[in-house]
């Protein structure tokens, strides 16, 4: 066994420990960065597998997201530090019977498959050649995706943008009610009371 | 191989090690230059405040999250290495030849907004929270900044990889090649190592941010690893910006050194005379202003490099 | 090679940083709980300080995530830059464009400032 | 003592003062600019405790709790302060000059003494030990009092309809970002200020004692007018520590301390623009309403275009040409240019009365620092104001806006009413 395989399998064991422990910490914060962990594992197996850009990108990618997601679900999650415990698993039954129907699929196909054996050229320098790709036959792909990013932009600010150019962004617009039939929820809204006005003209 | 490997990291820890010295030596200097108090003893000041920290109690908060709160400092200490670790200290003399070096150094600044974050997070107190969220709005914005700015670094080097970037400014340096970038990159540095005017981390107003709750060894930590990644940036800085090893008659290493003092010096002069802004006002700044200097940049370098 | 010489930095760096926080074997006591109280001035708390942090960036956070996910298609872009000349200039200028758009119509609805 | 335990004895003094009643800034501002001694901004980055001035019994509690979060070794210098019962053998002082001679003393001797144990029962603030189905204090998803503190609770916002937690405590009396003494029980979300209730007020601040004795008899102006320059130039080192300038305030301080009549402070004028410390606000931060600003008087009052000033109904600053200098805009950038504008005034007034040796004409009514100043009535205290500037404010904002704020009340001091 070579120090890379001991490597190998190191990382391994954590990617999958540090994914576990994701379900089982009641810390929203801890159990993103536990899943930001099991993320950097996987890229540095991928640097071992000498994608050099791939595993780095992971890691930047990775690091910017969890912490993004680190900030919505301390807003979202009540008792978000995990001070009170709490069962994070939900339906662990068909779950875990998921769960292991794709490890054993997944198993099956690393020992059964047949894998080309010829290793990358070493002379191959996988940036360029992801450049030289980006600016040749993926030239569409590439460029439709700037679009879907720019959708998924617009989306961003429409969506969760509380004020613009044309004042509050919850003006005019009432949450449903908590319960079926009941007033909506959020504070009451003055102006409507005044004008006697239900739902009308919404 | 033995020796490929050796040098370069007993350079880079050498490095480090002197530089967090000399980080807190120059700050010393300037803080007594610019408040006009004579200090008794700059080169021992912060061996003594060192040992004073080292001998105080550690507390912590009632409540910590310990794991992190032990492991953020550590860290954030171990990217400052990991950015150094793909600097080339001369032509050969490199610990980690990457060939994404530029987008390692990317994601050393994205995982030290999430170690800050969690240092912050971790002790349960309210100061150190605050100073965490404020650093994480902050943090996320100087990363556009940085990739932007080092990309234009690439484009004349053909490459990510650092060396190749160093070798790319042997006719004319990136700071006059692209002059919207040192001092953009800057700002970065401030920000990473929430230094000076943009310390929102650690800030005074918060009696000390993330830090407020901290003392001892762990405090002492948290200031060295501070002034590791002051000292990693301006290793970048110095090998994008400024030519890295280049230079006449002296060896290599010694350019390279020097020109990390520059940089270093220039951040902490900068960190003592400008007042910290409000977060929300840098933020918008960082977006409004800063963002679209770095595009202007990255155009600048992308026509000159053609 | 090159991962092995990152793999020795970090444990080095990571074992300094360990030894700098003057690790003991035995497990200190805590401290009482008078001292470990978090600063306030002489105030006290009324309760913990992990909570739901109404943060005031999250569309920000958003654009960037977007944001961010286009500059890492700049990284190879950059690398071939100078040997595709103008046709990477032009397909990058379009790309910028295109994404450019999403941040000034963010800036038109304010989101760069803290709500 | 082990050769390192001498090294860290070298070090300048990290102290942490708590200011009583009748702390006087020229001793702190003395403390501030010696290289021998360092003011933290917490306990937790402190050696010495240093409690200047007398401390209410009321905040006893509060005094102990900043005693006991020091990390030990640490130790406590009462100066021109009674020691807490607890103490058996306090370390006092009154003579001034002996203040940093003493706290270096006590800090090289640190490693040899037994520390003062804590003085608050080590007790969880309450009891969770064993409670609920994990021991860990709590029930449910945010019942009980986990690990000994209940859980932040959803409250409003005053941004937007979501009800997120707010986090609640009560600040001070020992804050050093504020005046010594205010007690306020702040609500935040996120990092906005939602509410503000005032506990306590700030301790009374006595003017510097020639104001007091110009409402005694007849004092020399340039007295008067160095002593409210040096006033304000305190309050814009304050507010320069807040931006995160320590150096600059420092310096500040040190201008403070030599001030002359007729000392040009162009130079400082100039680095105080450039280092951005009126940038660092947005516009309109703490702008105070006309009521709010009437309220407060003094300088607040005129950077916020109120031109009250006592020293109008002195025929003897008639003579000298004064007039009142205003702002309008009445937020913080406005008053520290209202401070810069009122130390150049007094300072080349000053440097007029001087030369011309004039003295004060009118003693039933003095313009200190602070406010106008009525023989026989005290200046009030409003605080109160606070609880209606701070809400939908972001701390740092706030922060700022307290510092360029003065609301404490004014009270003779020793010998100052007749």
């Amino acid at each position: 066994m070579t120090v890379a395989d001991a490597v190998f399998y190191i990382l391994a064991v954590i990617a999958i420990v540090s994914g576990w422990r994701v379900f089982r910490t009641d810390s929203m914060v801890r159990a993103s960065f536990l899943l930001l962990l099991s993320f950097i594992a996987v890229g540095a197996i991928m640097l071992l597998l000498g994608a050099e850009y791939l595993g780095i990108a992971l890691f930047f990618m990775m690091a910017v997201e969890m912490m993004v997601m680190a900030l919505f679900m301390v807003m979202f999650m009540m008792n978000p530090a995990g001070l009170n415990p709490m069962n994070m698993v939900h339906q662990p039954r068909v779950a875990i019977g998921a769960g292991v129907a794709v490890f054993l699929v997944l198993a099956a196909v690393a020992l059964f498959a047949q894998f080309p054996r010829n290793s990358a050229p070493s002379a191959l320098d996988p940036v360029r050649s992801l450049g030289r790709e980006l600016l040749g036959d993926s030239m569409l792909i590439f460029e439709s995706a700037g679009v879907a990013l720019l959708a998924t932009m617009i989306g961003v600010v429409v969506l969760s943008g509380a004020g613009g150019r044309f004042g509050a962004s919850d003006v005019g617009s009432r949450p449903p009610g908590l319960t079926p039939d009941a007033a909506p929820a959020g504070p009451p809204e003055q102006e409507e009371a005044a004008s006697g006005g239900g739902h009308h003209g919404h | 191989m033995g020796t490929d490997l050796l040098l370069p990291v007993v350079v880079l820890f050498a490095v480090l090690v002197a530089g967090v010295y000399l980080v807190q030596v120059f700050d010393g200097i300037v803080a007594s230059a610019l408040s006009g108090i004579p200090a008794r003893d700059h080169w021992l000041a912060p061996l003594r405040r060192g040992a004073w920290l080292w001998l105080q109690q550690d507390i912590t908060t009632e409540h910590p999250d310990a794991l992190n709160w032990r492991l953020a400092p550590m860290v954030y200490f171990t990217l400052a290495a990991l950015g150094m670790a793909v600097i080339p200290w001369a032509g050969q003399v490199v610990a980690a030849d990457l060939s994404t070096g530029i987008v390692l150094w990317g994601s050393v600044e994205a995982l030290a907004t999430v170690v800050i974050f969690l240092h912050g997070w971790s002790a349960n107190a309210v100061f150190p929270l605050l100073g965490a969220y404020r650093y994480v709005a902050l943090g996320l914005s100087y990363i556009l900044i940085s990739m932007f700015v080092l990309i234009g670094v690439a484009l004349p080097a053909e490459s990510l990889k650092i060396t190749y970037v160093v070798l790319s400014q042997q006719e004319l340096w990136n700071v006059v090649r692209q002059p919207l970038g040192l001092p953009l990159f800057l700002i970065v540095g401030l920000g990473i190592a929430f230094w000076g005017p943009l310390n929102f981390a650690d800030s005074a107003d918060l009696a000390g941010g993330t830090a407020a709750e901290v003392s001892g060894p762990h405090r002492l930590l948290w200031t060295v690893a501070r002034s590791a990644m002051l000292v990693a940036f301006s290793a970048v800085a110095a090998a994008t910006f400024l030519g890295g090893w280049l230079g006449p008659w002296l060896p290599g290493l010694v350019w390279m050194v020097l020109k990390m003092l520059l940089v270093l010096a220039a951040l902490l002069l900068l960190g003592r005379v400008l007042a910290r802004p409000a977060p929300e006002r840098f933020l918008t700044f960082a977006w409004v202003v800063l963002l679209p200097l770095a595009f202007l940049d990255l155009v600048w370098a992308g026509l000159e490099a053609l | 090679m090159d991962l092995l010489a990152l793999l020795i930095v970090a444990v080095i760096a990571l074992l300094m940083a360990w030894l700098l926080q003057r690790p003991s074997l035995r497990r200190p006591p805590l401290a009482p709980y008078p001292q470990r109280a978090p600063f306030l001035g002489g105030g006290t708390v009324d309760s913990h300080a992990w909570s739901r942090f109404h943060v005031r960036y999250y569309p920000m956070t958003l654009l960037l995530i977007a944001f961010e996910m286009e500059m890492m298609f700049m990284y190879p872009w950059a690398v071939v830059y100078v040997e595709e000349g103008i046709k990477a200039l032009a397909e990058m200028g379009m790309f910028l464009a295109i994404l450019s758009v999403g941040i000034v119509y963010g800036w038109r609805e304010r989101v760069f400032r803290w709500q | 003592m082990s050769w390192l335990q001498r090294m860290a004895g070298e070090a300048p003094v990290p102290v942490y003062v708590a200011r009583g009643i009748d702390a006087s800034h020229d001793d702190l501002a003395a403390l501030a600019l010696d290289a021998n001694i360092e003011l933290v901004a917490t306990p937790r980055h402190a050696a010495v405790l240093l409690v200047v001035g007398t401390v209410p019994a009321k905040f006893h509690d509060g005094l102990r709790r900043l005693h006991d979060q020091m990390p030990r070794p640490a130790t406590t210098l009462w100066y021109r302060s009674r020691p807490l019962p607890e103490f058996d053998a306090p370390h006092t002082l009154s003579k001034t000059d002996r203040l940093a001679p003493t706290l270096t003393d006590l800090y090289r001797t640190l490693y040899g003494r037994t520390p003062q144990p804590v003085l608050l029962p080590d007790r969880p603030p309450a009891p969770w030990r064993g409670l609920g189905d994990y021991g860990q204090g709590g029930e449910g998803m945010m019942g009980g009092t986990p690990y000994g503190r209940p859980m932040a609770m959803t409250d409003d916002d005053l941004r937007d309809g979501l009800q997120l937690d707010a986090l609640g405590f009560t600040l001070g009396p020992f804050f050093g970002p504020w005046a010594p003494g205010l007690l306020m029980h702040m609500s935040l979300q996120g990092d906005v200020v939602q509410r503000v209730s005032v506990q306590s007020p700030p301790f009374p601040q006595a003017p510097p004692t020639v104001f007091g004795a110009a409402l005694r008899g007849a004092v020399p102006i340039a007295d008067l007018e160095l002593a409210r320059a040096r006033s304000h130039l305190f309050g814009l080192a304050h507010s320069l520590e807040t931006a995160g300038l320590r150096s600059l305030a420092l310096r500040t301080l040190a201008h403070a301390a030599r001030l002359r009549p007729g000392v040009d402070i162009g130079l400082m004028r100039g680095w105080l623009r450039r280092c951005g410390l009126f940038a660092s606000v947005p516009p309109g931060c703490g702008q105070l309403t006309r009521t709010q600003a009437i309220r407060i008087g003094g300088t607040a009052a005129r950077a916020a275009g109120q031109p009250m000033d006592a020293r109008l109904e002195d025929p003897a600053y008639r003579r000298l040409g004064f007039s009142v200098i205003v702002q309008d805009a009445g937020d913080c950038r406005a008053r520290w240019r209202q401070w810069l504008g009122e130390i150049e005034q007094s300072l080349a007034l000053a440097d007029r009365a001087a030369g011309e040796n004039v003295y004060t004409d009118q003693t039933e009514v003095v313009e200190t620092p602070r406010g106008r100043w009525r023989r026989g009535a005290g200046i009030a205290d409003a605080s109160a104001v606070l609880e209606e500037l701070l809400p939908g404010m972001e701390w740092s904002e706030a922060m700022a806006t307290i510092a360029s704020l003065d609301v404490a009340a004014g009270e003779p001091g020793e010998g100052g009413e007749p």
